[in-house]
């Protein structure tokens, strides 16, 4: 890389139903509520001079905002005004890779990243469906839970992988979640409550799902040397890699991760990680499904292929553990599409600065974020984030 | 089998029809509250570089200062500064239903304090095109009380008034 | 409370509308290849996969280009109406362009000659009989409009 | 040195086969079309491909995450990528993404691909007609509640444009129907164009209003089609070609985000803006005769002719006269959009990274019938959408 990166702010708001206040706060209005809380922090402004924000990315899904040039209704807040203000149409973890390699080609020296869903605004079914092929899998009646369900039975098949285990993952994420402010499911819940509620597409059940919330979350990216002025608790970006799998669920075996794996290597080998499970203290990574952590930690080198329940079994990724996972409860605590990633990125960023509060893993040096996108996990990305520079 | 032998090609109907809740935020809906309940055009002022913003909104566009609760009361008045006319059938993009004529739509600078404004879209009464000029005063026409709906369209259109 | 309370106390405002005019009505173009695999199904009752010379695999539902190597793909290759259960779901609620009325089943099926698999609806069978790896064979419906519902579903043989 | 980490080369173009409708192939094999001949052009395969980056605008095309499907057939494949979307400015915003991509280091040789395919309208949609849609699709993009119950989407944008230079510039409306004269005169001279018909200014004049004043002829068609461009670093651009066209540098400017306020004054700040920091950075003083080449995004002929005088290419109220005496004609003294521009070919997602290849074609010297009869050093390529983004990127024969 030809120049080093640290995101120096983040913010979240708490993530809640909207539709509980009727649809309260515009888009602008729930993104402002983590735009502002940076900017306070940085004391950064939109000043030309060379002292403010260059440029702008703006995060949001055109299908999930109801909208084309979906980024026209958060660019005021973003300060785009006449400079510079990009618009990624997919997780806000993207939006952050590509704020990382705006800074390091020399373009720009402080970028802000912003991304906000109201997913309770959204036929969330409808709009999944609409994300398949029309011809082949779309007419199938096909959205991501029950896409998700033909994974997690195949998963489940091939390394005998149980219900309960899957099931413990959420009660792991809401225990968690206890402790994380943002959160927006906080309920005890027994592997029995999970598994005995209503049945969505066999094996997954209503309880297995992310919960369909609303917020949005910011951060600010900077070159190394405005990073030290701005902040003295930096946070490095030290290696990132996402890989897109091929398209056709019927092309992959989906008890495998391949694009995970390759972005997870690609990650470490920027990163110098040799020994992921050792070398990383904390995970967050992004989990719709309670299945995806399982399988997940096995694509991200955390234990053997098949090994994922083990693995929750050993208590390895609890809180205490070896790689505590998800110490905030992850998105099946609620956390809005397009937002999912970028968030895990700020929890991790917290957990680095020392800023977790309740949820804090001591001594966390090194962590990693981790999104995924598409049906299945067809596209993931995985990014090392380090203290140290 | 070869090219020459495959038939057309076939369009296969997949399509999904959806629908949002769309929010106005707490900014416009206090402004549209202000139309609906008391024919009101409530802007507001950046409190930094002055520029008016209507519909209110939670930052100044220009200059990213905080909008806050600067109120500012613009119209009923203003003055046309543009004006087309739409020659074309178009459609609804709220409901996909074909929108018949509708009469010229302009820009309007709603007058504000001190000599500043903001620009508004909406219809004219005026429909002959050699009577609208630039400059020309108008004044927004409201539906009756009990018809509004707290919307922009609670303005039925600006009439040409004479000052 | 985040905004000034007088805004925060505020009646919120909102509408349903229509996200984009693409509607439910919206006539996707399929191409040469959807539409030689789906004049197959429609006229003659067969399914066909296309090949890929270079990584020797036949790809159902075909397509142009083989990811792996991108070669351009041409050779049309017939394969059964039979087939593998990879993996399979049973949905239980209702939801967009759905093919039938919840609850049914949906699964991964690889067809004898493919090496990739399709995905269907699993029909004629009790949810608790279904399995991985059982074998499955494919009942076309009786009206058929060139898509992919010209097959009805996969019964378990 | 140029002002990136790594200097950045454009080595490969291909675009596909554009028209009304292409009923022969669906939105992934269009894409693919063009990129075959892309990587045909740059004499590469799949597997030289570092990263791919996809623009598309999901909400009108009728496919949702369509970086999904588009993966296998764009090369994709087990690599990263990237995914934007900035209205008709988005094939100019995937490039500039690529560019900062390789010169980050992150990639070394990086494929964008942008593809316009909509679905055929059917049911009660249809007897309004497809523009009808794609207008009313666009107007989608603007305030749910402020809006786009006035709205008429881009079309009405450009007739209050109209209005306003018409009342002001003192300009005659034959001036800039020469404009679409001229496009049409281009536009039969590349085999990528949408309408290669000839068209007079007496057409021009007497084709209907779609919006007053507005004519039909005076604004852009609706085309279907795709472009892909491949940039590669300065180390593998020498590798893979003989004729690097060099990225001297990319701007990328934004508006406020209300179009209403925007329309009076009419107010291109950002196209001004974008313009201004490109002629600064890169020691142009006097762009009219330092750029040997200008692609513009031009929506409608109106755009055309106002955008240059905001671009500061002329002054204000003079880009009509220049227009009028065929200044900007191909064998002109400032040759704008010898391709036929928007106003002939407009696939909306590909039509600013056809903007950025044509203006790579002509450093090239490969633009072939509609090639500029002079010694082209410097191009500059331009886009246009959504709420006011544009985007700019000056292509240079001399290595930074």
């Amino acid at each position: 890389m030809a120049r080093r990166v640290a995101i120096v702010a983040v913010a979240q708001t708490k993530y809640d139903d909207l539709s509980q206040t009727n649809w309260k706060y515009n888009w602008e209005e729930l993104l402002y509520q983590s735009v502002k809380p940076v900017l306070e922090e940085t004391s950064l402004t939109f000043a030309d001079d060379g002292t403010g924000i260059d440029a702008s990315i703006s995060c949001n899904d055109t299908i999930w905002m109801g909208s084309p040039f979906s980024a026209g209704k958060t660019d005021d807040v973003l300060g785009t005004h006449f400079r510079s203000g990009e618009k990624i149409d997919a997780d806000g973890a993207m939006g952050v890779t590509e704020a990382l390699w705006q800074i390091a080609s020399g373009d720009f020296d402080i970028v802000i990243v912003g991304g906000i869903n109201i997913d309770s605004a959204a036929p969330r079914n409808k709009v999944e469906n609409y994300c398949f092929d029309p011809f082949y899998q779309r007419l199938m009646g096909l959205d991501m839970t029950s896409a998700g369900a033909l994974q997690a039975q195949r998963y489940m098949y091939r390394y005998g992988i149980t219900r309960e285990q899957c099931a413990r993952v959420v009660v792991k994420s809401r225990r968690n979640a206890k402790n994380n402010p943002y959160a927006f499911a906080t309920e005890d819940l027994s592997a029995e409550d999970v598994l005995g509620s209503k049945m969505l597409a066999y094996p997954i059940t209503a309880l297995e799902i992310k919960p369909l919330v609303d917020g949005s979350c910011t951060m600010i990216l900077a070159e190394e040397e405005k990073a030290k002025r701005i902040t003295d608790k930096p946070i490095w970006i030290k290696g990132v890699k996402n890989c897109y799998d091929g398209y056709y669920l019927g092309d992959r075996d989906l008890s495998d991760c391949k694009s995970l794996e390759v972005a997870a290597q690609g990650a470490y080998q920027m990163a110098g990680i040799t020994d992921p499970r050792k070398e990383i203290d904390v995970a967050e990574i992004g989990v719709d499904f309670s299945y995806h952590e399982l399988l997940w930690c096995e694509g991200l080198g955390f234990c053997s292929r098949g090994e994922g329940g083990k693995l929750l079994d050993s208590g390895a990724t609890e809180m205490g553990g070896e790689t505590p996972v998800n110490p905030s409860g992850g998105a099946l605590a609620g956390c809005p599409h397009t937002v999912e990633g970028l968030a895990r990125i700020a929890e991790a960023v917290l957990q680095l600065q020392g800023e977790a509060g309740a949820r804090q893993v001591p001594q966390a040096k090194t962590a990693l974020a981790h999104a995924t996108l598409g049906a299945c996990g067809q596209w993931h990305q995985v990014m090392i984030l380090g203290k140290e520079i | 089998m070869t090219e020459e032998q495959q038939p057309e090609v076939l369009p296969i109907i997949a399509g999904v029809d959806f629908r949002f809740k769309y929010p106005a935020g707490v900014y416009m809906s206090k402004c549209l509250h202000e139309l609906k309940e008391n024919a009101k055009f409530l802007g507001i002022q950046c409190p930094k570089c002055k520029a008016i913003w209507w519909p209110p909104q939670v930052v100044c566009s220009y200059c990213h200062a905080e909008t806050g609760t600067n109120w500012v009361e613009l119209g009923p008045r203003g003055t046309v500064v543009n004006w087309v006319v739409v020659h074309i059938p178009s459609i609804d993009p709220r409901t996909g239903e074909l929108k018949t004529s509708q009469p010229p739509a302009a820009v309007i600078r709603l007058d504000g304090p001190e000599g500043g404004g903001a620009n508004w879209l909406h219809f004219l009464e005026e429909t002959d095109l050699e009577k609208i000029k630039k400059g020309m005063r108008v004044e927004a026409v409201f539906k009756p009380k009990e018809e509004r709906e707290g919307q922009a369209s609670d303005v039925l259109f600006f009439r040409t008034v004479e000052e | 409370m985040f905004y000034p309370k007088e805004l925060e106390e505020v009646e919120p405002i909102w509408e349903e509308q229509l996200a984009a005019v693409s509607g439910s009505d919206i006539a996707y173009e399929v191409g040469r290849i959807g539409t030689k695999f789906f004049a197959e199904l429609r006229d003659n009752k067969k399914i066909f996969g296309i090949r890929c010379p270079v990584c020797n695999l036949v790809y159902v539902p075909p397509r142009l280009s083989c990811k792996n190597c991108f070669t351009e793909l041409k050779e049309w290759v017939e394969v059964s109406d039979t087939g593998t259960l990879l993996t399979y779901t049973i949905v239980y609620v209702p939801g967009e362009n759905q093919p039938f009325e919840p609850p049914y089943a949906i699964g991964l099926i690889q067809l004898d000659g493919a090496d990739t698999a399709l995905m269907h609806v699993i029909g004629e069978t009790d949810f608790d009989k279904l399995s991985v790896g059982m074998r499955l064979r494919a009942v076309f419906s009786e009206e058929r409009d060139a898509n992919i519902r010209d097959i009805k579903y996969f019964k378990p043989l | 040195m140029a002002r990136f980490g790594r200097r950045v080369a454009v080595v490969g173009v291909g675009l596909s086969e554009c028209g009304r409708s292409r009923p022969d192939v669906n939105k992934v094999e269009l894409a693919n079309e063009s990129i075959r001949r892309c990587l045909d052009d740059a004499q590469l395969t799949m597997k030289d491909i570092d990263e791919t980056v996809v623009a598309d605008i999901d909400a009108l095309f009728g496919i949702g995450q369509s970086q999904m499907w588009l993966t296998d057939d764009i090369a994709g494949y087990l690599k990263p990528g990237v995914k934007v979307e900035t209205g008709g400015s988005i094939g100019g915003s995937a490039c500039h993404s690529a560019v900062h991509h390789v010169a980050a280091s992150a990639s070394d040789v990086v494929l964008v691909t942008a593809t316009s395919k909509g679905g055929g309208a059917r049911g009660p949609i249809e007897r309004f007609g497809a523009g009808a849609r794609a207008q009313a699709a666009m107007t989608a993009g603007f305030h749910p509640i402020w809006d786009r119950w006035v709205f008429v989407g881009p079309l009405m944008l450009f007739a209050f444009m109209a209005n306003d230079y018409l009342m002001w510039s003192g300009c005659t409306r034959e001036a800039i129907a020469k404009c679409r004269v001229k496009a049409a005169q281009n536009a039969m001279k590349n085999p990528y164009a949408h309408l290669k018909r000839e068209v007079t200014v007496e057409q021009v004049l007497n084709s209907p209003f779609v919006i007053w004043p507005l004519r039909l002829l005076e604004f852009c068609p609706m085309t279907q089609g795709s472009a892909a461009m491949i940039f590669a670093s300065e180390e593998k651009a020498k590798k893979i070609t003989d004729k690097p066209v060099w990225v001297e540098d990319i701007v990328t400017a934004h508006s406020k985000q209300y179009w209403t306020d925007a329309m009076v004054p009419v107010d291109w700040g950002s196209q001004e803006a974008g313009a201004v920091a490109l002629w600064k950075r890169n020691g142009i003083t006097n762009p009219w005769k330092e750029i040997d080449v200008f692609e513009m995004y031009d929506p409608s002929t109106w755009a055309e002719v106002i955008w240059m005088e905001w671009m500061h290419l002329c002054g204000k109220g003079e880009a009509w006269k220049l227009v009028d005496r065929g200044a900007t004609e191909i064998n002109g003294e400032f040759p704008l959009n010898p391709s036929g521009g928007v106003v002939s070919t407009n696939p909306g997602v590909p039509s600013t990274t056809i903007r950025y290849i044509e203006a790579a074609l002509q450093v090239r010297g490969d633009a072939g019938e509609h090639q500029v009869p002079r010694e082209v050093r410097r191009a500059v390529g331009h886009g246009f959408g959504g709420t006011n983004w544009n985007t700019y990127m000056l292509l240079s024969k001399d290595m930074p």
